[in-house]
């Protein structure tokens, strides 16, 4: 999205907008992307659900505090600094200071050639920088000490996700000099943090409950449904909106978005019920969001049948993937790893599978080297996105478990439960 | 007196009740408890894992009694809650020494 | 809506727009109508609120996965056939085939005279398609099967739905040629399903519950508040999103249902008031939706005064209503027939009462004949897509049962609980 | 808001807007406005969710009712009266009849020189009159008999909310004259609902689980954050939306509201941990809503540094007031006083502190006397209308609970639980 | 030793306790429960019907003591929870073979 | 027969049900309770009040034994579950009168 869409504006199926305004404000696709900040925004309480409705009940406050923590972190840190390092003027691999703390943003004036204000490019952009890191928590849940938690989110935002989103977003980054196309994060929001929950999963350990053998039951399965319910909706916002204006690409991307989260639902439901015979409510709710991850990089680039292709192929994979942890040994609490990892990484890759002229003529641009070209352009991004998320998580929570004196709570507090243990508090007394 | 505890399947709640008002029992209190033996537990599935869960809910039943009134309370919850399956559940019966109203403090038999 | 405003669209009180830009597509209608579809696809997930939190525990589960599977069967299967068997070029009966699996939609032209894409009406639509079966599913709480549910909403959204939507809103249906007036879905939605709901409330007889005298106690009131607030928000979008365009006429329909929800919150509280002496929370929830109901065909006819009573009405009929079942004896669940079978068909003759001039011009031509023969009309609506959704529903109902060797699970999965016994689950672990 | 707007509309950094069509109704505002309706019409569930998790579980259907009996009496009263007490033709104190029963509303003209229809000018300022009186609820949750409240409300609506409503957003209001700025409702909606909380806790005095000693636990936090979620969400369409158009200033007021939510959420907890050592969940929603809450006045008048500054000097601020009612013995259950008093008359205050022209030209008038004079300015408002709304409330709840035989339920009913008590209903069978 | 098995009113649970700590009782186990008994029940509305849940919500306490101490740990119960109104509850007395301190293993009376 | 009542910390449910099925007692019911005792309570932080619960959340085990296993049973149990720490629970031993298996209507020992 973001920059991309620069370098693609003019190829692409824009309405013709006669209210293209003086400042080269459109005020419709201002009211547009407006609106679908709102709905990223949405995505982060909503994340904030879909997760905590399966961790047990001892954790569920700590759990949706995860995700909370970072519409305050997230925010404060995106305006202070995240921001231009991502998007300021860039060498290839990150950007130049000339925005920190919101300077040069402006409510009437465009950044580069959009036709929103640079104000609202910003926040739609700090929307992604608040989630993102939030994904991760899924692989930390029931165990980690919430300072560390502070800390190590604020690194990871300036560390890694700014850096990468510069790099495939900026249109001086040198992925996205490369040709990588990524619509709205496949490789940005979910292959960097899925790749980084594999890293913490390592590095904090399984749970203490698993060695015990207790039965780890969802405390609260229908909260995780109204949370994937609510992700889905926001996640329009996320795609759809990633057009940067209300054109026909973000119809495209749109349509994409909503045909490729109805087959991850579906797939998902039917390798369960291969599996195991019995389609399952958090199956369904988990397979809409691979759907969705799956068709993320792709959704303003395929057709209707691409993202029906993307989606379905995202939920089965993912559905499979999510019990590799148990054989490999690491405990990846929410499967972030399976869902937003793997999905990831396998919507990159489709995208270049898929991605038709048909959908957005820029994607002939793209092509022009040929479609295997194209795939191993992909490729490319998510091998050196995985590998720079791997190390440098690893490396920010060594740093982190230094100056904290260890990544995970006192066993007692695991054992009693984080809510009541670190926050002083119980989810429920019903 | 005596205190008799059934542990039944929460569906015959209803029919035990029933059974006991027809024999003018004054009153139970219930606990909504889980029960391992020789019962299947259940299979729940999470992401694709399956694993067995021991525990499956009950009710249990405390009602207390003259003790000459054991045997046909006993014998009426045993029939009201059996439906024949494994799990159908137990009836103990445990001696008490004394009880007490704590409204008006009654003593004995009549507290209950 | 949909074809009906385009006949309207000349007369209407359409806010100028010089944003008309080539191709016929406006920007800010684009916008509007596309956060207008977000609006309607969030009502799916508040529906299985709504119900979840009616049914016992041991079924919330299996009650959120029937509306959260049309989410997934719904958009596949509108893509695939529906939408062109209701918009394609119709023969008055059933549309053609020229938009199978999304063909000859676009981001960028518009469906006939409209002023969105054809891709966002499409879209627009799907939501519609989506939420109307998974209304029926309240009928069939806590005793379906689950295979025998995918199979019939997906019969019934084929065979009912998308006949039925095209005769009332493409501009060659039968009853849209008649006159009939149906804003956004009064019969189309809400009595097509009410009736289906009867219909598969009686194919299915009574849960066993019932006849054991079990009192059947609501698990979680607050998440029926929840999803009645979230509905109310939704229902906006779908109403005043099927003005089409963002003109006077979707502000006639947001006033109206906003108008509309209230009093048929407080008219189902007065009932309640009158029959028990106690105004109930639930009652509250179930007054506004039925308030909001009663006004979608008549949304964007009516003035505010005339929202105020078809809502006030439509509150304390179905108050009076949803106890019908209690003595025929036909066991709908969760109430559809009560309020949206019983909703649906008086605001589709009340729009035929209040319909006014000041709200909107085009009613001029609906009372050409006179109020009277608006009225005939109307009820001519009710009745025949009435009887066609009862008999067609009665049909698939007979052959899903043959197919999947009966509607209902077992005697014992119901007496444990769908969640566990069909899907290995239970809603809370607290 | 409102009226406001139209006094530095020609000032504000308003986007060029060739779409302005004929009757001066802009197409793209007035879709931003209805989106922005919508968003605020969700704030009452939210408020509905967020009270509600933190109230016992015998009370928590009876807290959802509160505030959904304003979307039911709120929207009708405006509609009645409200609406024209406020922005009908005032002579400073009180508006005109014009607009009784919605009366002279138009869906395609404007409202003054705004360049939105009328009827959406209604709409959207209704939203705010059905919210403003549920906040107050917070303070006579789980004690409060269900008609007394009823009619309290609407009296509250009518004789408190509209006139001061009209006095700082009606162009002829008297307080607007004076030039106090209240961009979103700092006075109009916080502080007059938190000074009426404290009255109403005064009027109906403690709990008796406070005398007793009984712990009063929260019975479902996540609900509650959900709802801060929710709140945080609608927000934005409450602040941003006060600009009435999507321009610059909506922008900056975006911008202000998401950087004030943040650093209130973190200045909370802060507060905690030095304070108890634990930070809470709770205090992370109770930390966003002051945020939030701080800005509102705020919102379209400073860059986004004031905003951050305003958000944590509140987090602070009300993480300290919540204290208070402790040692003054007041029973403000929720902390309505705590949280929206105190910090809507910090916010008011700190609006006239950090109101910069470089977020908005329009500040340069307002600062034409000085900076000095300005923060006296706010601070009026805040004496005059806290006044104002104290007394009234205090008569107010006089007259009613002379009409209703006291304003408490029975003590037994209290103790029961006012679902079953008043409702016959229970929020859980879990 | 015996066990003393209290149903009260919730409500009442606080002053119970407080009176259990001015014997200096050393421990008490509480479970919810619901009971049946004279007491009327809350009548449900649902949709425009009511019907009446026999069951109302109740504490049941478990307090073990030596046998001596027995009479005032009850009498000091019955004060604490009555109200005088229907529904107080009940108390009973149940003899006790053993009691074990896990812990520490300790038995008898020196477990309590 | 005597009933085994133990009220464990819920983190050694697992332990102890392995205990058992290695002496292969047949059964079992398991009740959510909180209690009190010398562990110190929680502390709950409220808006910036912090206050202390005295309840803890305990599992209350129900086993009903023929007298002649009811010292090796207790024995399982306290060893499986103990920590050495404060709060590690109580068991008591109850005498039991009759049994019934409600499905076959087995009495005695056979019941269980
Ligand atoms: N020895 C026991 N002590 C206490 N409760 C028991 C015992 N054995 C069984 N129960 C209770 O009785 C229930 C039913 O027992 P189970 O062996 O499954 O079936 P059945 O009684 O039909 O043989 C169990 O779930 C448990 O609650
Ligand atoms: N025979 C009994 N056995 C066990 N519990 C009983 C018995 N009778 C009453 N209870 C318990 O005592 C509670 C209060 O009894 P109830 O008869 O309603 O009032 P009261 O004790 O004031 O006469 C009941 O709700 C129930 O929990
Ligand atoms: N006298 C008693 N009667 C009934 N239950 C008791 C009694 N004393 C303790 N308990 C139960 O045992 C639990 C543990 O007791 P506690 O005194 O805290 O620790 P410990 O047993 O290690 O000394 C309590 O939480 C309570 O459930």
């Amino acid at each position: 999205m973001a920059a991309f869409r620069f370098g693609l504006a003019l190829a692409g199926l824009t309405l013709c907008s006669p209210a293209l305004a003086q400042g080269g404000i459109d005020k419709a696709d201002t009211a547009w992307i407006a609106v679908s900040t709102i709905l990223v925004l949405l995505m982060t309480p909503a994340l904030a659900l879909f997760y905590a409705g399966m961790v047990r009940r001892q954790n569920v406050l700590s759990t949706m505090l995860h995700s909370f923590m970072l519409m305050g972190i997230g925010s404060i840190v995106w305006l202070g600094l995240g921001f231009t390092l991502a998007f300021g003027k860039s060498n290839g691999w990150l950007g130049g200071f000339e925005h920190v703390l919101g300077q040069n943003l402006s409510g009437s004036a465009p950044y580069g050639s959009q036709t929103i204000p640079s104000l609202l490019f910003f926040l739609f952009q700090m929307m992604f920088a608040v989630i993102t890191p939030a994904l991760i928590s899924g692989a930390v849940a029931e165990r980690m000490k919430f300072g560390a938690y502070v800390v190590f989110v604020t690194l990871w935002l300036l560390l890694v996700y700014s850096p990468v989103a510069g790099w495939v977003w900026n249109s001086d980054g040198w992925l996205f000099k490369l040709g990588t196309l990524d619509f709205a994060g496949g490789t940005v929001v979910h292959l960097a943090s899925g790749v980084a929950a594999l890293a913490a999963s390592v590095a904090l350990g399984r749970r203490r409950a698993l060695s015990h053998g207790e039965p780890i039951l969802p405390n609260n399965l229908t909260m995780t449904l109204l949370g994937a319910g609510l992700l889905w909706i926001g996640w329009i916002g996320f795609n759809a909106g990633s057009a940067l204006a209300i054109d026909g690409i973000s119809m495209v991307a749109f349509t994409a978005t909503q045909i490729g989260a109805a087959p991850g639902m579906l797939g998902w439901l039917v390798c369960e019920k291969v599996r195991t015979g019995k389609p399952t409510a958090l199956g369904a709710a988990s397979g809409l969001v691979a759907g969705l991850v799956g068709v993320t990089p792709a959704a303003g680039f395929v057709t209707a049948s691409g993202g029906l292709a993307i989606g379905f192929l995202a939920g089965v994979a993912c559905c499979i993937a999510v019990t590799w942890k148990n054989r490999l040994g690491y405990d990846d609490a929410l499967d972030v790893v399976g869902v937003h990892g793997v999905g990831g990484a396998l919507g990159a890759v489709l995208t270049g599978v898929f991605a038709s002229p048909l959908a957005n003529p820029a994607v002939n641009d793209a092509l022009a080297k040929g479609r295997a070209s194209l795939i191993l352009t992909q490729a490319i991004g998510v091998v050196t996105v995985g590998v720079y998320s791997f190390l440098l998580t690893l490396g920010i929570l060594k740093v982190v478990g230094a100056l904290a004196g260890g990544l995970r709570a006192e066993a007692e507090a695991e054992d009693t439960g984080l809510d009541l243990a670190l926050h002083g508090e119980s989810g429920y007394n019903l | 007196m005596v205190k008799i505890e059934a542990m039944i399947r929460p569906q015959r709640l209803e029919e035990v009740e029933a059974a006991l008002r027809e024999l003018s029992v004054g009153g139970m209190t219930v606990t909504e408890v889980r029960g391992m033996g020789q019962q299947r537990g259940v299979t729940h599935t999470y992401r694709g894992s399956t694993y067995t869960v021991n525990l499956v809910p009950k009710l249990k039943l405390e009602i207390v009694v003259p003790e000459e009134r054991a045997e046909e309370v006993v014998d009426a919850i045993v029939q009201a809650a059996r439906t024949g399956e494994v799990g159908d559940g137990k009836v103990f019966v445990i001696p008490v020494d004394a009880a007490v109203r704590i409204r008006t403090g009654e003593r004995g038999p009549a507290a209950l």
